[in-house]
């Protein structure tokens, strides 16, 4: 008895001292980690919309968040925006309803802060405040547009879409005129050395700057990859005096209208990605339009 | 065994060599074929075991004479998954790109057999300063092995060293794919064996 | 990739230290008279295995000279390098394991070679079965323990991983038949000149109606396919050509009939009830003419070593190659399974073996284990 | 132990399989019995009875959205119906994903001249095909043995002999089935809503370390002699990475329980498959005249090796 005690004694301690020292190490890390996880997503989308060390972002630069939910009411369905809104001095938030064929429904205003609003949590329960009852909505996506001195500069989308093995998250960014502006390719689980090499700079830097007229139709070619463009695709291996500008503006001119050219052997990967990418952009040039239209219609000043 | 009486430098020498963790022992056979794909990846994940042995083995060494033998195993484990998890969270916070590369096997360090092993083995019954330059010379000689299988792998896979294209093609992709991680440890066990009776040879003759 | 060898420290001491391409070892067979312990198969008829091998061989030349006609004058090429590749691999590493050097001589490192070369596309660039020879023959067999002790088919795990490294290369080289009689038409072209697809490709991913409209009416496809005149593998496309080879050894009962029919009526009855738009709709013959089923039934499953030794292991090995097959066809990645279906079924070997045992007529022993 | 032969055991297994593989399918209006996706870009509708011609064949009747879409709705290309006129195949423009469940919804179906109603469809794939994805997918596809690399201690230290290796991967199962599906409930329940998933890592490792227990407990009291045969490998099974692993894989992706269930059973039998099959090779190996400095452990190694490409035939394989 006086074993069992004792043991029990010593362990109790032990996994005292353990969880104290795991939470201690918890919350000495938890901010960073959030802090890395946002510069990580931050800076990807910098990169995405052209800026870099020798052409920094303005300093007035800002991304807004739009968040669209799916709300149901009985068996009416409605699209709803959360859009952040200029209301004097500070940002606030707006529910914006939709219907199916983009009509105006209803406009509620969210009762939450900027900064709260990012998080996931914290969204649904500032929703769940002007959203009673009968209603149920759904989180679907988020999309980031980026301004700069009152003007759109891009937009970044976030998503993931299907691959060959499983879902690929991917960012997307598109320019006011839904040019495609860049691909960055976040988690994926392709096939070592096969499909993985979607993340390279020679496949993704193929989707950049094909127009909107192109995109709807973009195919993959089971094509070998011409070694010049491959040269100009890669953009981190350039050397000083590689290119000179004009010859960099005959390739983009050549290849401007040119179709996605497959990854040796994993032509079925590649097209999971540019389908992906089709759709993402597609979906989301309809929903803005329609949006905007809506926001214009109705005279709500949306902070972009 | 002879253990007790080796030095600091003895102890911390065999661990790397005459009792490597991955081609002597045989033990924590998992990371070395599962992600040895690169000698970056050996360095990282060999930082991170190397960490937990010397923190655990201290830890351990530090407490021996309080562990109820009953209890010693739950003990372990309980250790080791501290500092596993203070690795784990460490690592995600601020080397995240490092962290994605090893994926699962930095929690997964929390069952490697070498580490408790070596709890069991050796630092339960030395001293803090041995315990640790024994924790020290296995967490360096798995580092050694992961990073000299990764040398292999990225050479004969992408033609590259530490990310570096040094020889401009890819010889056989074959060695940067996932099966290609058993036959290279098979072959790099036989060849330290070999080297063994070489070397055993040349000391006699 | 550096393998090597050593017995012990004295006979090592004796040995010459040989080095030779990517292996160097010492080591000299340690020669006693010893109880000769062997595994299945045992032979016991006068035949003796050089011989049956060699038989093998030339049961295997028809279908390399045909190849030739129908892919041109490099098919032949390739299969020498092939053969010389996986026999001087044999030599070398068997003379630096100082194992005694005339098992080339039975003739197993040949056929190793040959099917090797008839399982790879018939555009591939020379070098490339130079590597396949040495690993089906050091890492599959020396490695192993030499001939009888393999676990896998060499030249299967050969083609393996070749398609692993080498994806590109292994998965677009075929060629289309020559029509004209001009042997050294693609003699030096490059692949991508005149690469083109398999009929079972284009069955994967495009359907049954593209392969009609590709190779012509059914009667046509049948009769071409029969002869050999597809894109296809240097040695699997003709299966006229095939199953004459393997009838032969049949006839001198050098191997038995259940496996390689097994095979085969399983690929076709499978493929006919799960291969179509609905259940029983599949093409049969398409699917066993198409693809490396045919050789695969009678040469590659068939392997003494690799293969059950009882009628009921030999039906139910020969089935799961069929099921297998026809599931990684289907339903699977790549277009062809055959190969990976032997692979897949070649470690069941010593279970079946042991399951179906024949029957003992003494009384059962105590189970040791 | 000794009237079960192992090959009773293959038998078993592949009956349960069968048993998974057919399964049945519900409905979502009362004249459609069954509707389900095909090929990349196609819905297929089963009915109760026949229906017009006219009706089934014109587009127009049918509008489908992906559920999180519901404003933007994907053309339909051709609507074909087959000759005895109760299946009806829709081609969509674009493939479509079917990842996501679709919203099919349809004007009143018109059979024989009479009227049953509009049908609003969910058509996404069956939970039952997801389930068996993932099981087939941790046994087979991606065997955590032979593609994820994890159990390689446990994995060459009992396969030396068919009979353990049988013995460990069937304790492994069952242990892995049980903790795992325990860890699942603790995530879900406790370690999420309280934000303690930094404690993963040690909640899991004593979940298994529990569930040994457990297990072997129970062995005890209820089957002597099973736990005379298997008792010694349950201390084993804690060495085995797979039995972490599988728990922080389904607290990573965020598997039901269903789910989870699935991916443990697949897990624990594909460790069966992979220790059985090594098993075989290495009894036979020990006859074998292998090299000396490779012999034991090194050849094991390159023999795993060889079926590591062997289970490369299995890549990409998806049968649902």
């Amino acid at each position: 008895m006086n074993q069992i005690i004792k043991i029990t004694f010593a362990l109790t301690i032990s996994c005292v001292i353990a969880a104290s020292a795991m939470g201690l190490a918890y919350t000495m890390t938890a901010k960073a980690k959030k802090h890395n996880h946002h510069m990580n997503v931050y800076n990807a989308m910098i990169g995405l919309l052209g800026f870099g060390e020798d052409n920094p972002a303005p300093s007035d630069l800002k991304f807004l968040n739009v968040y669209r939910y799916i709300v149901e009411d009985g068996d009416k369905k409605f699209l709803g925006y959360m859009v952040p809104v200029e209301k004097g001095t500070e940002e606030a938030y707006e529910m914006v309803l939709i219907d199916l064929e983009g009509n105006f429904v209803e406009k509620l205003e969210v009762p939450i802060s900027a900064e709260k609003a990012e998080e996931a949590q914290d969204r649904a329960k500032a929703l769940q405040k002007v959203l009673a009852a009968p209603k149920i909505f759904a989180y679907a996506d988020a999309s980031v547009i980026a301004t700069s001195g009152g003007k759109r500069l891009g937009y970044v989308l976030p998503r993931k879409f299907p691959g060959f093995r499983t879902f690929i998250h991917g960012i997307v960014a598109m320019d006011p005129k839904f040019e495609l502006l860049g691909l960055e390719i976040m988690e994926h689980e392709e096939d070592a050395g096969l499909g993985k090499e979607i993340e390279q700079e020679y496949f993704r830097n193929q989707f950049k700057g094909k127009s909107y007229e192109k995109l709807k139709t973009l195919e993959v070619v089971k094509k070998p990859l011409p070694v010049e463009y491959k040269k100009y695709l890669e953009k981190s291996k350039w050397e000083e005096g590689m290119f000179t500008e004009e010859q960099i503006a005959e390739i983009r001119k050549q290849y401007k209208d040119a179709d996605i050219y497959a990854i040796t052997a994993s032509t079925i990967s590649s097209k999971a990605v540019t389908d992906g990418v089709k759709n993402v952009a597609k979906k989301f040039a309809y929903r803005i339009d329609k949006l905007d239209s809506v926001l214009k219609k109705e005279k709500i000043h949306a902070a972009f | 065994m002879a253990i007790k009486e080796k030095t600091n430098k003895q102890l911390f020498v065999d661990g790397i060599l005459k009792e490597n963790p991955i081609f002597k022992l045989a033990l924590s056979m998992c990371p070395a074929v599962g992600i040895s794909t690169s000698v970056m990846n050996g360095i990282l994940l060999g930082t991170a075991v190397l960490f937990v042995q010397v923190c655990s083995s201290c830890t351990i060494s530090l407490v021996r004479n309080y562990i109820h033998p009953k209890i010693r195993i739950p003990t372990y484990t309980l250790t080791i998954a501290t500092w596993v998890t203070v690795i784990d969270l460490v690592l995600a916070a601020y080397v995240p790109v490092a962290y994605k590369a090893m994926g699962l096997f930095v929690r997964l360090i929390v069952a490697f057999a070498i580490i408790t092993m070596r709890l069991e083995m050796f630092a339960c019954k030395n001293p803090l300063p041995k315990s640790f330059w024994d924790g020290f010379g296995m967490g360096l000689g798995f580092m050694f092995a992961m990073m000299t299988l990764g040398f292999v792998r990225e050479l004969l896979g992408s033609g590259m060293i530490m990310g570096y294209d040094v020889l401009g093609f890819k010889p056989l992709l074959y060695f940067v794919l996932p099966c290609a991680g058993f036959v290279t440890v098979g072959l790099m066990m036989g060849f330290f064996n070999w080297i063994e009776v070489v070397y055993e040879r040349r000391k006699k003759g | 990739m550096t393998e090597s060898e050593a017995t012990t420290v004295e006979e090592a001491e004796k040995a010459i230290p040989a080095t030779e391409e990517e292996e160097e070892a010492i080591a000299p067979e340690a020669v006693a008279p010893e109880l000769y312990v062997s595994i299945s198969p045992h032979f016991k008829s006068k035949e003796s295995v050089s011989k049956i091998m060699w038989t093998v061989v030339a049961c295997l030349q028809p279908p390399l000279i045909l190849s030739v006609f129908i892919f041109g004058f490099q098919t032949l090429i390739i299969t020498l390098i092939s053969v010389l590749s996986c026999v001087g691999t044999e030599y070398v590493s068997n003379r630096c394991l100082g194992r005694p050097t005339d098992s080339i001589k039975d003739g197993s490192a040949v056929i190793t070679g040959l099917l090797l070369a008839y399982v790879i596309p018939p555009g591939v660039p020379y070098w490339m079965p130079i590597l396949g020879g040495v690993v089906a023959i050091y890492v599959t067999k020396v490695l192993m323990g030499g001939l009888g002790y393999n676990m896998f088919n060499p030249a299967l795990i050969g083609r393996a991983f070749l398609v692993a490294t080498y994806p590109v290369a292994m998965t677009s080289a075929w060629l289309p038949p020559i029509r004209d009689a001009s042997v050294f038409k693609y003699m030096g072209a490059g692949v991508d000149a005149v690469s083109t697809a398999t009929p079972l490709y284009i069955l994967k991913h495009y359907g049954m109606a593209a392969v009609i409209e590709r190779f012509g009416s059914l009667s046509v496809i049948y009769r071409d396919f029969f002869i050999g005149l597809r894109p296809g593998c240097i040695g699997e496309t003709s299966a006229f050509i095939l199953i004459i080879g393997g009838c032969f050894l049949i006839y001198k009962r050098y191997v038995t009939w259940h496996i390689p029919v097994s095979v085969i009526v399983s690929v076709g009855l499978l493929t006919w009830i799960f291969g179509g738009e609905k259940f029983f709709t599949g093409n049969p013959l398409l699917a066993v003419l198409s693809g490396g089923v045919i050789i695969g039934a009678f040469f590659m499953a068939t392997d003494y070593v690799t293969s059950p030794t009882q009628v009921t292991g030999k039906i139910i090995f020969g089935v799961g190659v069929g099921a297998l097959t026809v599931l990684i066809r289907l339903k699977g990645g790549y277009p062809e399974g055959v190969c990976y279906a032997i692979l897949l079924m070649n470690p069941l070997t010593p279970a079946l073996n042991r399951w179906f045992k024949p029957k003992r007529f003494a009384p059962e022993p105590e189970e040791g284990a | 132990m000794k009237s079960i032969k192992s090959y009773h055991l293959l038998v078993g297994v592949l009956l349960i399989a069968a048993l998974f593989l057919t399964g049945c399918e519900g409905a979502g209006h009362k004249f459609v019995k069954k509707t389900e996706f095909k090929d990349s870009d196609k819905i297929v509708l089963t009915f109760a009875g026949p229906v017009d011609e006219v009706w089934a064949t014109n587009v127009a009747n049918f509008s489908c959205y992906e559920k999180p879409d519901p404003d933007i709705v994907l053309t339909i290309k051709e609507a074909v119906l087959s000759p005895e006129k109760t299946k009806l195949t829709l081609i969509f423009e674009a493939p479509l994903n079917t990842g996501e469940a679709h919203i099919l919804s349809t004007t009143n179906i018109m059979s024989e001249g009479q009227d049953m109603g509009a049908a609003l469809l969910t058509v996404k794939k069956l939970y039952f095909g997801v389930l068996m994805t993932i099981f087939l997918g941790a046994a087979l596809i991606k065997n955590f043995v032979f593609t994820k690399y994890l159990g390689l201690c446990v994995f060459f230290g009992c396969s030396q002999k068919r009979s353990t290796a049988i013995g460990m991967g069937m304790v492994f199962t069952i242990v892995i089935a049980f903790a795992a599906t325990m860890a699942w409930a603790l995530y879900q329940f406790v370690l999420k809503p309280y934000q303690l998933t930094f404690l993963n890592i040690v909640v899991f490792i004593g979940l298994v370390s529990l569930s040994v227990q457990g297990v072997d407990t129970i062995l005890r009291k209820i089957n002597p002699a099973l736990f005379k045969a298997f008792g010694v490998y349950l201390v084993l099974v804690i060495a085995n990475c797979i039995a972490i692993a599988v728990p922080l894989i389904l607290a990573d992706n965020e598997y039901t329980g269903w789910e989870s269930f699935s991916l443990a059973l697949g897990a624990g039998i594909g460790f069966l498959i992979a220790l059985f099959l090594m098993a075989c090779v290495r009894e036979k190996l020990e006859l074998a005249k292998v090299p000396p400095s490779f012999q034991g452990l090194p050849i094991a190694f390159v023999t795993a090796g060889l079926f590591a490409l062997a289970f490369l035939g299995f890549s990409g394989l998806s049968i649902y």
